[in-house]
């Protein structure tokens, strides 16, 4: 079933939490907790040692998961038993896919069960080759909207995105903000307006307020330094689950009173 | 050989792997430079500039003494008598430009040795905009006086914690906030790298060494031109600005990477800070940390041009070690008068290594681009002498 | 006006109060240059030498930000572009051609700031002559890297403890060396100080800033020549240099000096180093210590043609205090993109304060010598800014 | 009675001892020892700021006098007393001469009872107005002549020096050397040649053999860093008296033999 096939089977706003494979020993436990907490799918980022797009909790989560040792092949064995009810979208840097070859990449993801993949610097006109590699693969390749882009390239990647579309909520790198970025909101319908995929927001997220407010223009939200943060800070997959059931439960409240 | 690199790619290298976020930013700076190139009251504007406040164009100065001791005859194009000591200025006065063409109040920009940030730093005090440069933590350190430098002259200098604390990293950051700031400010690309349209942008603007070079060498050589041409290579500007004026003739162009900074010689497919080029990388495909004596050479990656070319046989790519780099500055020191910059010593010392072992046949001739002065070496080379 | 400088004497200042041992030194240094500034081939060498090594001619820049603050037009003739970073330079080559034209195969100099001791190094290598340089141990601290810079380009660099162990000191022992050694080495002062032909001669190997800036005022200017021309003096050679492009015109003439080593100012008639001139002194007639910021000014005297040219009235000498030097230095590092010589920033100094006092009238052309880079001042300034 | 008379009239070979003024309290003790030990001519050093002519050991002694507050003017009224029978040579930097003017600061040497006076760095060509006004004062110029002034130079110089031509034995500063150059005795003969002023050989002479070898070919000669070296040691009159005894009967010894 496709990724977004999966997404829309779920009948509720999304919720995709992230977390940096290899972050610690036990680290798969992130994904369990992450699906009994509610996820609808789950980002799961390929460290990589130059993570331009990302701020510093992810810069540091990335770090700490290569000071550990962590590699892509090594993560993705860890996944290959996983027996998750969720899908997993591989996240990473275009220099770690081009490592393997495009197409050993994604059927290394295959293999391992992923269902998509996100490569945050590969914007619409480089990425024909890494696209045609993850439909070969049966991968979904999530593209990446921002306040920035314009109505007809929104629309082309709108169509080209597989999935969801990925809106950056803001211009600006990933991490922890005081308030949603006012450009959120506007860019999820934007998207909605150029195509029918869902839109997931992501950057910036952290509370249930902003989860909620965010969710109301879009489809879904993502949801990484504010639970990467808490990870770095020594927080177990119990405690880390726990923030997870907290957006999943304001979300629901949220869809349920609109009803 | 026709310029490709308007179309943003060269061969399988060059492109533009930026996050969606930047892609509106560099169209626009695209399309500006495009529109600046084919406007002669720009080209005036900048001409000037490289006139009045660079002092160009440089000399192309002969080198008797060491000429005479390796049996070839040296010539220099003399890019460390540019006003901030080093070709990082051609290219920042044409960014500079650029950027309050397109209304833009603030430079963004990486440093590694400074040099580039002097410059950034100057282009923006000498055009009334304010800068802001981003500098590895260590090279914060090992280039203290080139960071008052820029202090003086009144840009903002955020030392980057990250990572290796180098260029690197002080790349990646800017870039990082660049992606929040699009709108004001403009991101001054310090070397050929980074997304279309940087490498080629910045080689333009860099080929006034070469051009000014090739016509130099028509007066001073019986053969108009040299049989080598040679520069060092760190993201490759300076090489790439000089090879610009040689490319259609017979030259053999020569491209000197530091032994730790190797990415042209050594490095592997792949993206890093917007471009696909060649980076030193590990098995996995992380990143490798550069190593190098000359903070502006220790860069993973390479221009995507030099890929390019050194696929295409038209350049080649060569290593020398720190131990060399540093006779080789003494040499040129002792026997000419010009103490290089470590990063320009690699040019040097890899035409008295090929010298020595008959590489480069007697009585050749061999232009090589002295890319900046040695002054901010002196604590490095203090150590070492 | 007429060169009285030929004969050895500018009034009542000049002459060579040499010890009989460097009396025959010094006639045999006159004779030399009397016969190669009229020998075509000499100038020549020495043209192709500032052309090629140097990097002349330095363009004349406008400073359009700080002229529209001051409300005067500023042009600023850049010595600081020069190759090793200030125009000692100029005079070195033509001395150590004229070195190797009397078949001396050393160079003695004395160095306060180091530039003129980078600068003879540089032209010792250059011409493959060898070069002992003396210079006050306070210096020494001071200015460690043009130390270091010296001796990489091969010089000797001898500290000297005695007395206020600067520039006043390291002259003297430059002079005390040369006795010793006259048959094999020759003297190249710094600036248009010491016995005749000193002054005349460092003047006339400095000319060359005042002939290229009368050219290039004539381009810029509607008026052709400027209201002002202005220059720091420590021993006066950048300010020689510069006004005798100027002499005969309607240009008004401006020395500006430190605070603290006021020669032209302040001095009273006395003889050093061989010249009689002005010079700071106490009430005993012993020699002062001079005090500046800038070490090239550290000197107590001035060259004799200064004291000359104040007595006529054709010169004007002022004073500017070490803060005002600073303040300069930083205000057209962040209004032009030129950190300045703390020396050179003396005369930018002046400028500021006579425009803000209404003493230079609005819309008044000024032409500021820019003797050299503050590369060197940048850890003296780091302490202050 | 004129200097060149005096020194005539010892029908000896000549020592000149020197001393810089006001190097001690008691200074002008030194005086007294040198004239008890024979000295037939006493050069007295009025202590410049930068002695630029001489060596390392009159440099420190110049320092040190002007450290313990020497002038030109309490040196000469700390001699103006002084009783003794042997002329006074002063000798200075020409900025301390130009100090009071060429007339005055002969004048009070005169006042002071000094015969004599030699300035380094005043040669030939410059040395017309002081010579005037020492002449106009009654107080002998002495003109220097060193081993690269050529002939007919030497001769002017001969010519115009007043009581004695300082012979200056090599091409160097002040101080004390291993053996005594080669030059030295050539200078003194080519000034014989040139003229009948007694020729006093200075500038490296310290040991009683060197002063006898000088005194062979000149008519006596200077001692100067040798005496002040001493000094600066703490020797007092009475042991640099002694010293200047040994030089003296080494010299008169050797004129003995020779006759
Ligand atoms: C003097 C000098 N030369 C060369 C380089 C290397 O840069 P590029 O390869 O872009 O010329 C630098 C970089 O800082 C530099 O400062
Ligand atoms: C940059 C610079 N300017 C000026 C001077 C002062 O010398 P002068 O007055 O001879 O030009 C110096 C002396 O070291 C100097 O280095």
């Amino acid at each position: 079933m496709s990724l977004e096939k999966r997404l829309r089977d779920r009948g509720r706003k999304l919720l995709m939490p992230y977390v940096t494979g290899g972050i610690t020993d036990d680290w798969t436990g992130y994904l369990r907790s992450f699906a009994a907490a509610g996820a609808d799918a789950i980002e799961l980022g390929l460290p990589f040692s130059d993570p331009t797009l990302d701020g510093a909790t992810i810069q540091e989560a990335s770090d700490a998961a290569l000071a550990r040792g962590a590699t892509v092949h090594g993560i993705l064995a860890e996944i290959e038993g996983l027996d998750l009810d969720v899908p997993l979208v591989a996240s990473t840097y275009y220099n770690l896919v081009l490592r393997d070859g495009t197409s050993a990449f994604c059927a290394a993801l295959r293999q391992a069960g992923v269902a998509g993949l996100i490569v945050p610097d590969l914007p619409l006109e480089e990425a024909g080759e890494l696209a045609d590699a993850a439909a070969a693969a049966g991968v979904d390749l999530v593209l990446l909207a921002s306040p920035s882009t314009p109505p007809p390239r929104l629309y082309e990647i709108a169509r080209r995105s597989r999935g969801f579309v990925y809106a950056v909520s803001r211009m600006g790198t990933t991490g922890e903000r005081a308030a949603l970025a006012e450009s959120a909101g506007a860019l999820a319908e934007r998207i909605k307006q150029v195509g029918d995929r869902p839109v997931l927001l992501g950057f910036g997220i952290s509370t249930p307020e902003q989860a909620v407010e965010a969710a109301r223009r879009a489809d879904g939200v993502v949801v990484g330094a504010a639970i990467m943060r808490r990870i770095l800070d020594g927080a177990g997959p119990d405690d880390v689950g726990a923030y997870v059931t907290t957006l999943r439960r304001a979300l629901d409240q949220e869809s349920d009173e609109r009803r | 050989m026709k310029d490709l690199a308007e179309r943003g790619r060269f061969g399988d290298y060059g492109g533009r792997y930026v996050p969606e976020s930047l892609v509106a930013a560099c169209a626009e700076v695209e399309d500006a430079f495009r529109e600046a190139r084919s406007d002669p009251g720009f080209r005036e504007r900048l001409g000037t500039l490289l006139a009045l406040h660079v002092g160009r164009p440089t000399p192309l100065t002969p080198a008797p003494r060491l000429s005479a001791e390796l049996g070839v005859t040296l010539l220099l194009k003399r890019e460390d008598l540019t006003h901030t000591g080093s070709h990082k200025i051609n290219n920042v006065l044409g960014q500079a430009l650029l950027a309050t063409r397109m209304g833009r109040t603030r430079l963004i920009a990486e440093t590694g040795a400074g040099m580039h940030g002097v410059a950034v730093a100057t282009g923006a005090a000498l055009l009334g905009l304010r800068a802001t440069v981003f500098m590895g933590e260590r090279d914060v350190e090992r280039q203290a006086l080139n960071v008052f430098r820029m202090r003086m002259l009144g840009a903002e200098v955020v030392p980057v914690g990250v990572g290796s604390r180098t260029l690197k990293d002080a790349t990646s950051e800017a870039m990082r906030h660049w992606v929040g700031a699009t709108g004001e400010a403009y991101y001054c690309v310090g070397s050929v790298i980074g997304p279309t349209p940087y490498p080629w942008m910045v080689r333009e603007f860099q080929r006034v060494i070469g051009d000014e070079a090739r016509g130099q060498c028509a007066e001073a050589l019986a053969s108009a031109v040299p049989d080598y041409v040679v520069a060092c290579v760190g993201g490759g500007s300076n090489a790439a600005g000089t090879f610009a004026g040689f490319v259609d003739t017979a030259a053999r162009l020569v491209g000197v990477e530091a032994e730790g900074g190797a990415g042209a010689s050594r490095g592997r497919l792949g993206v890093l800070h917007g471009f696909r080029s060649l980076f030193l990388q590990d098995e996995h495909g992380q990143i490798s940390e550069a190593h190098s004596i000359a903070a502006g050479l220790d860069y993973p990656g390479v221009g995507p041009e030099h890929a390019y070319l050194r696929d295409l046989g038209r350049a080649r790519y060569v290593t020398v070690s720190d131990e060399e780099v540093v006779a080789a500055a003494v040499r040129l020191a002792r026997t000419e008068g010009i103490v290089p910059a470590l990063e320009s010593a690699h040019a040097i010392a890899w035409v008295i290594r090929a010298a020595g072992a008959g590489e480069l046949p007697p009585g050749a001739t061999v232009l090589i681009t002295l890319s900046g002065r040695g002054d901010k070496d002196m604590s490095t080379l203090k150590e070492l002498v």
